[in-house]
């Protein structure tokens, strides 16, 4: 009981929203409990990118390519279920070719969703992080690698369904048996609870301390015998996995997946919900993705035209009014209260 | 992938006259980027928006008020450079010291601009008429006097920049503050107002690509979006405070574009520009012309 | 008198699913406009059989995943017979398995690029065998025989081109270049230079939104001359352009403001005094109106009209008459039978009508 | 005992600036080294060659018989066991004192073997006996750029004495210190001494005759003198380019 | 003339300086000791404006400057070195002394100007092309001592001047500030753990504890004791 007390106050509304999120089919409505599984997909996806910027401090302007492989992977098996898929046939071919019968195996699709992105993040953090590129480079890197993804994905027709991606893809599915909208969500809904503990753990363990130590000051962390660009590959790996299985999850949850997921829209979308909820802290990451959707959904149904403008002005009033996020301004409140001592954000 | 042949020296020339000007286009757009990056840390995701501001407003003066091209293009330097002004008084300045946060306001504000411009003007885009018609050619090259226009007025506005910054006091003002921002307070530089003078300099500059843009290519409230990402790339490329390296990186970019868009297709040559630029980055890591530093 | 909250006089509930923010919101607004106003005429007239028809609007910000979203919102919460709406190709696809799966039904007022049937979708726009066909043949015939094909890349300029081969080799025509730019690209030097080079007698065209703009700017400052033909221009986008880097250029289209009939020059007036933001009627506009006009004509034909099977069912071959003429709902594939008309723009920068086939064409998807 | 750490003909250059020249430079086993020479002679250029930050344009440098010439810093400093603490405080700003002290020893080794869920108990308590030590104790919760310059410094010495290294190094760790604390300082590496080699870099001639028994001073990038301290101070050369000011005038310098 | 009066600086709700009185004539020089965090810096930083003040007030020449910003107190005479130096890495030497002198007009003077600086500093003329973040830290100190007193200051603070420094160019500097302070009767504050140069330096102390001043006098009559009991652990 002491040590429940004792926690820090993000902890309270992780275990707060969590609890939510799992009563959240009661209410009965189809409609929502199917957008709010989405959403709980887009909570992973966050979280992945959090132990990258907001623990390493590594700022991925784009992050949606490793959501989309994971997304494409998954969709063309999916997609494939039922032999050649319409925008292949459309496009001339007449024979699956091999690898798609490959991925045809859902267990197959799954680990290749997962361990694409993983290698694709791993190879490009082998390729950046050696050379010392950091900073705005590697923002800017990983935006021309969102075009570069976008484009290719767009001109290969015949293999992505190009522009009009890959759509009518059937729902989640366990050992054959596809799940009712309820056990699709309490499925994702675990898989999320999992995520975040791997999360927690992860940045709650000595690879956390070295990657805020890298994100504060990685000069001086290679003078204490560190392999910074080993620690950032690894992270960025571990990244890539996390949001490629958010991609796998993402494809039959929302049915179809297009090139407006892997953009640099999509990426810019993490980074708000990131600012918004606040980073460094795994609930900022949480918060803000669940804040932002459900606003956004809300907001554009009764404001119409005038709902993105207000999501900008919000994005710059958060930023203005509590930098941290929403989270970081709670987490410096309660500081605030017991001064001294170490607290989550930075622990 | 196959490649076409290019099959005379004339298209050759063209192609490179071609790409010049497109340097020319996303040099000019970049300068401003260049400033308020490379000086000011600060990166700013509305600088598409500001160049689309410029462009309005020489939609505005030209097609609703009737005016010249010639008051259009100041005119859009001091739209964008007030909103620029604005900008910094009213947000940028309190995130000082703030990378993060200063991009992600900026984010938001380049939201803010689309939306009250879509709300004025309509998502349509916009006409502006082509001041300078007719174009030179010799052979096979053509080349449209608007053109030539555009590349020369980028140069001498370059020039100017780099005189500005590099010769005056405030140009050194400009960039003492970058350096040590309480030294520099220290020193007697009132750091409040070159800030805010910088940051509007470097929207104004914004705004007068936009006004140069606008009789050739679309003006709608979304048109920012690639320019961003160009002179992003550009001013990067070229080591971020470095002019004569954004202007070796808008010539490259440019450039390679227009040759390999020449040999193959445009969105072949797209995906191979954004891979050269990845490469010149991994093995520049600082840009193609970054200072040594201790 | 007293309450009449019965069923008969009950209003009847449609969505209406458009972008009017994003980046697809110039089009969307145009279809919107048209829905809104056939919607707002019906109810005028009376109504369906005595009933208002009643809209929930949703806005899905040109993303395809949201359209699906709110598509599942209005069918599943607003409990709405049918949607009007989406535009790309891409939000389209992303609704079709909403729309199946609840046994819904979409109206999809834009033209495309064909390849695809679905009980639960009705097509009003036109599809490639009822423009391109005819209209290839026709530059063919009255305006030159080398082809440079243009578009963005994406399926329908793509699948509007493979088409145009087709129909230019039966016609005796030839493609001296085919080039596709990235979408809302704007930077079209290289590409010039291939015109240039390739000297074409006719550009045709399928770009769209900002890159459509550009290059007909572009293209008429490098002092190129031959001809444009645009499957994808319309009044609007030509206000855009300007009136000298549009002269002389073709566009080919189910519906222009200039189609002469009673019906249309009544629709024009009634644009011009309810939509007052300067534009003009364009096919989008006729797009967006003639889906709402079928929906109510199939909403007056069937029993009862909140059953969405019986709505379907009533399509089938279902005739209105629109400004752009008298069409009809094909009975087999759901798609529409539409006039088809070539437009050439002059030196007013107005679009004169200068072919239009006799009877609509048959849709072959 | 033998040499350590041996550098052969070492040189560098900057864009045409000769930093170091030919240096000829051991230090052995267990041994207080002290280099000092005036400013810009070269002493953190030689320190930052030693510990790979900055690769040298020719020239050999060995550690424990090991060619370690153009290693990269975390090699050396994992592999070898070469540790230093900056000229100016550098440490990890955002974080806390307590954290500042654990990644000192946390980034070592693989990177699965940081996976485990916390640092072993004997860190942390290692850790919390440096921060006596350093006498930060009171502060371990603040973050690093709470402090003022002095605790940075303790803290960054507290840094070293988490890593352990077999070879330390130490550019100017006395400055900033009260007199007091640079006497303490100096009892504090010479107890460090232990077990492991030492290299100071000083200007604080108090601190050099606390600690020192044979100085090396370097000049203009060369090595102009090296013996035992007692020389070095009578030495003209070192007298004319280092200790005394040529200026006549120069009032007397009050002192022991 | 500055006076202070019971100044008090916060860094968010914990106070760093307490309550320091002080007041220091026309070409008179004071030293500020105490042990590590007892907050000499940033009082040295309040008075120049880098610090807003929590309480109290300054006063210089008569003039409450408490609330002016850190451009207008340089222009009215105070100039700083900082602790760590500060020196802008991207400028020059020349370029970082030409900043001290960027607001006067006058062309002459400020080329005169640096020309004393730099006989009084001949490391910076030997590097006077070279990029000033490239320099050793001893010559980066120099350089930031040099550009303060670019400004022709009136009042200059200094923290600890002598860090890094090589013993005889510490010598050179405490003869140098004493020649200006001869010529143009400039007030100093001065830093400085080095109490022997602390000692030459100046005429009057104070030390500080816990922000608050403990103990102040002339600085001849500075006493082993009290040494031992404020300035050693
Ligand atoms: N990375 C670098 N680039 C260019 N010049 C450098 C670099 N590092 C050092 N130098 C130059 O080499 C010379 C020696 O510098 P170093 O820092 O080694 O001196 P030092 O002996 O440590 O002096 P101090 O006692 O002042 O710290 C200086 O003139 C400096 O400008
Ligand atoms: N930015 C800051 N935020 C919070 N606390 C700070 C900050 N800077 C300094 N402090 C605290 O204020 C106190 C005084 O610091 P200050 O730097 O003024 O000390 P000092 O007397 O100059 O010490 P030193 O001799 O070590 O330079 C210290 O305890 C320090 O922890
Ligand atoms: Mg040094
Ligand atoms: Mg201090």
């Amino acid at each position: 009981m002491k040590k429940l007390l004792r926690l820090p106050v993000n902890r309270y509304v992780d275990y707060g929203l969590f609890l939510v999120l799992a009563l959240f089919p009661l209410s009965g409505s189809l409609f929502y409990t199917q957008l709010i599984e989405k959403y709980l997909v887009f909570l992973i996806f966050a979280y992945s990118l959090d132990i990258l910027w907001g623990y390493a401090g590594l700022m991925n302007l784009g992050h949606a390519v490793l959501f989309g492989l994971g997304g494409y992977v998954m969709a063309l098996s999916l997609s494939a279920r039922g032999g050649i898929p319409d925008f292949m046939a459309n496009g001339g071919v007449t024979q699956m070719p091999g690898w798609l019968q490959v991925l045809s195996n859902p267990a197959a699709a799954v680990l290749a969703g997962i361990l694409l992105p993983a290698l694709l993040a791993g190879l490009l953090g082998r390729f950046l992080f050696y050379s010392r590129v950091g900073g705005v480079f590697f923002a800017v890197i990983t935006l021309a690698l969102a075009q570069v993804f976008n484009l290719f994905i767009q001109s290969q027709q015949t293999y992505t369904g190009g522009f009009n991606g890959i759509g009518g893809l059937p729902g989640l599915s366990l050992f054959g048996n596809e799940l009712t909208l309820t056990q699709g969500y309490y499925f994702v809904f675990c898989v999320v609870v999992l995520a975040y503990v791997f999360c927690r753990c992860l940045m709650g363990s000595r690879f956390g301390l070295v990657l805020r130590g890298i994100r504060e000051n990685e000069t001086r962390l290679e003078f204490l015998g560190c392999d910074q660009a080993r620690f950032k590959t690894a992270v960025f790996a571990v990244s890539g996995a996390l949001a490629g299985l958010a991609g796998v999850l993402y494809a039959p949850v929302n049915g179809m997946i297009a090139p407006n997921d892997v953009g640099m829209e999509f990426s810019t979308a993490v980074i708000v919900w990131l600012a918004i909820g606040g980073r460094g802290n795994l609930t900022g990451a949480a918060v803000g993705a669940m804040l932002v959707n459900v606003l956004g959904n809300a907001l554009s149904e009764n404001f119409g035209v005038f709902w993105q403008l207000l999501l900008g002005a919000v994005i710059v009033a958060v930023v203005f009014f509590v930098p941290d996020g929403i989270v970081g301004a709670l987490i410096r409140a309660a500081r605030g209260r017991k001064a001294g001592k170490a607290v989550e954000s930075r622990g | 992938m196959p490649f076409n042949e290019v099959n005379s020296m004339d298209s050759f020339l063209a192609l490179l006259l071609n790409g010049l000007n497109s340097s020319a286009l996303i040099l000019l757009a970049a300068l401003g980027m260049v400033i308020i990056c490379g000086l000011m840390n600060v990166i700013n995701l509305a600088h598409g928006e500001l160049i689309m501001v410029g462009a309005y407003t020489a939609f505005s003066v030209t097609q609703v008020a009737g005016l010249s091209f010639a008051v259009a293009v100041p005119a859009a330097f001091v739209v964008s450079a007030a909103v620029g002004a604005a900008m910094e008084l009213l947000v940028i300045r309190k995130l000082t010291g703030r990378p993060a946060e200063t991009m992600l306001a900026t984010f938001g504000i380049s939201v803010v601009l689309q939306q009250v411009t879509n709300l004025i003007f309509g998502a349509q885009s916009q006409y502006v008429a082509i001041p300078i018609e007719g174009n030179l050619s010799a052979g096979r090259v053509v080349i449209p006097y608007y053109n030539i226009f555009t590349i020369l007025f980028a140069a001498a506005v370059s020039a100017g920049t780099v005189l500005l910054l590099k010769k005056t006091r405030f140009g050194k003002r400009v960039r003492a503050i970058t350096q040590n921002r309480t030294m520099a307070e220290c020193l007697g530089i009132n750091s409040a107002r070159i800030d805010t003078l910088t940051f509007a300099f470097g929207c104004g500059l914004a705004g007068m690509a936009g006004a140069l843009a606008a009789p050739v290519k679309s003006v709608s409230p979304f048109m920012g979006g690639p320019y961003l990402v160009s002179s992003f790339m550009t001013s990067v490329v070229g080591g971020i405070a470095s002019f004569f390296g954004t202007a070796v990186g808008s010539l490259l970019v440019g450039e390679s574009t227009a040759l390999l868009g020449g040999v193959s297709n445009d969105v072949f040559a797209s995906i191979l520009v954004f891979l050269l630029i990845i490469a010149v980055i991994r093995f520049k890591p600082e840009g193609l012309f970054a200072k040594e530093r201790r | 008198g007293g309450r009449q909250d019965t069923a008969a006089s009950k209003p009847i509930k449609i969505g209406v699913l458009y972008s009017l923010s994003g980046v697809t919101s110039v089009s969307e607004k145009q279809l919107y406009d048209g829905t809104k106003l056939a919607i707002e005429e019906i109810n005028r007239n009376g109504g369906i059989n005595g009933r208002k028809i009643e809209t929930v609007f949703a806005d899905y910000a040109s993303d395809p995943a949201r359209a699906a979203d709110k598509a599942r919102k209005l069918v599943l919460d607003d409990k709405v017979t049918a949607i009007i709406g989406t535009c790309s190709s891409s939000a389209r696809k992303a609704v079709k398995p909403v729309v199946e799966r609840y046994r819904s039904l979409l109206i999809y007022p834009q033209s495309y690029e064909g390849q695809e049937q679905s009980k639960n979708i009705v097509y009003v726009g036109c599809i490639p065998n009822q423009q391109a066909e005819i209209f290839v043949n026709w530059l063919l015939k009255n305006a030159g025989k080398k082809f440079f094909l243009i578009g963005c890349d994406f399926v329908y300029p793509k699948v509007e081109n493979k088409l145009a081969k087709t129909y230019l080799q039966k016609g005796g025509g030839s493609v001296v270049g085919e080039e596709y730019v990235p979408y809302g690209s704007t930077d079209f030097s290289s590409v010039l230079n291939k015109i240039k080079t390739s000297d074409p007698d006719l550009i045709y065209s399928e770009l769209t939104g900002d890159s459509n703009v550009a290059f007909y700017k572009q293209y008429s400052a490098y002092g190129l001359k031959a001809p444009i033909a645009s499957l994808t221009t319309n009044e609007t986008v030509l206000k855009s352009i300007g009136i000298s880097a549009a002269k002389n250029s073709y566009i080919c289209v189910d519906y222009f403001k200039n189609v002469k009939n009673p019906v249309n020059r009544k629709f024009v007036e009634t644009y011009a005094q309810k939509i007052r933001d300067g534009t003009e009627p364009t096919y989008a506009v006729m797009g967006g109106y003639n889906g709402a006009l079928f929906l109510a004509g199939a909403l007056k034909k069937a029993k009862n009209p909140e059953d969405t099977q019986q709505v379907i069912a009533a399509f089938r071959g279902l005739k209105i008459d629109s400004p752009s003429g008298t069409i009809s709902i094909d009975g087999g594939n759901n798609h529409t039978n539409l006039y088809c008309r070539i437009g050439k723009v002059d030196e007013k920068g107005e679009i004169n009508v200068i072919y239009e086939s006799k009877n609509p064409i048959a849709p072959k998807p | 005992m033998g040499d350590i750490l041996v550098t052969e003909h070492l040189s560098v250059c900057f864009s045409g600036f000769w930093a170091l020249h030919d240096v000829d430079f051991s230090v052995g086993e267990g041994e207080l080294r002290v280099v000092i020479g005036p400013n810009g002679a070269g002493k953190t250029t030689l320190m930052d060659l030693i510990t790979g930050r900055t690769k040298p344009s020719s020239g050999k440098i060995w550690f424990g018989g090991h060619d370690i010439t153009g290693k990269s810093p975390h090699e050396i400093a994992a592999k070898y066991g070469i540790g230093r603490k900056f000229q100016g405080p550098n440490l990890f700003e955002n974080m806390t004192a307590a954290e500042n002290l654990e990644l000192a020893a946390a980034g070592r080794g693989t990177v699965a073997g940081t996976f485990l869920r916390s640092a072993p108990k004997s860190a942390a308590e290692e850790a919390d006996g440096v921060l006596r030590r350093i006498g930060l104790t009171g502060k371990r919760g603040l973050l690093a750029c709470e402090l003022s310059h002095g605790e940075r410094q303790w803290l960054e010495i507290g840094m070293l004495m988490m890593q352990d290294p077999k070879l330390m190094i130490l550019d100017e760790p006395t400055a900033g210190m009260t007199e007091e604390e640079t006497r303490q300082t100096g009892e504090m590496i010479q107890n460090l001494l232990k077990g492991r080699t030492i290299l100071v870099v000083e200007h604080d001639m108090k601190f050099v005759r606390q600690v020192a028994k044979t100085v090396t001073v370097l000049h203009m990038g060369r090595i102009l003198a090296q013996g035992p301290l007692a020389a070095i101070e009578n030495n003209p050369e070192v007298i004319r380019v280092y200790l005394k000011s040529e200026d006549k005038e120069a009032p007397k310098h009050a002192g022991p | 003339m500055l006076v202070l009066d019971r100044v008090q600086v916060n860094y968010g709700k914990s106070r760093a300086v307490t309550g320091v009185s002080f007041s220091l004539d026309r070409g008179r020089r004071l030293a500020v000791l105490g042990r590590n965090g007892v907050g000499k810096t940033t009082l040295l930083k309040s008075i120049m404006g880098v610090l807003p003040l929590a309480g109290g007030s300054i006063m210089w020449n008569g003039r409450d400057v408490s609330a002016l910003r850190p451009h207008e107190r340089c222009r009215l005479g105070m100039a700083y070195v900082p602790q760590g130096r500060e020196i802008l890495p991207g400028f020059t030497v020349r370029g970082n002394l030409e900043l001290g002198c960027l607001a006067w007009k006058d062309k002459k003077r400020a080329g005169e100007q640096m020309e004393r600086m730099l006989s009084y500093f001949p490391a910076l003329r030997e590097n006077l092309g070279r990029l000033g973040g490239l320099l050793s830290g001893g010559q980066q100190q120099q350089l930031a001592v040099a550009r303060a007193l670019m400004t022709s200051p009136e009042l200059l603070l200094l923290d600890e001047p002598t860090e890094g420094i090589q013993p005889n160019v510490v010598d050179a500097i405490g003869r140098i500030l004493k020649r200006i302070c001869g010529e143009t009767a400039l007030s100093v504050v001065l830093v400085e753990q080095n109490l022997d140069f602390a000692r030459s330096m100046t005429d009057d102390f104070i030390i500080l504890q816990k922000g608050a001043v403990v103990c102040s006098g002339k600085t001849e009559t500075l006493d082993p004791a009290a040494i031992k009991q404020f300035l050693s652990v």
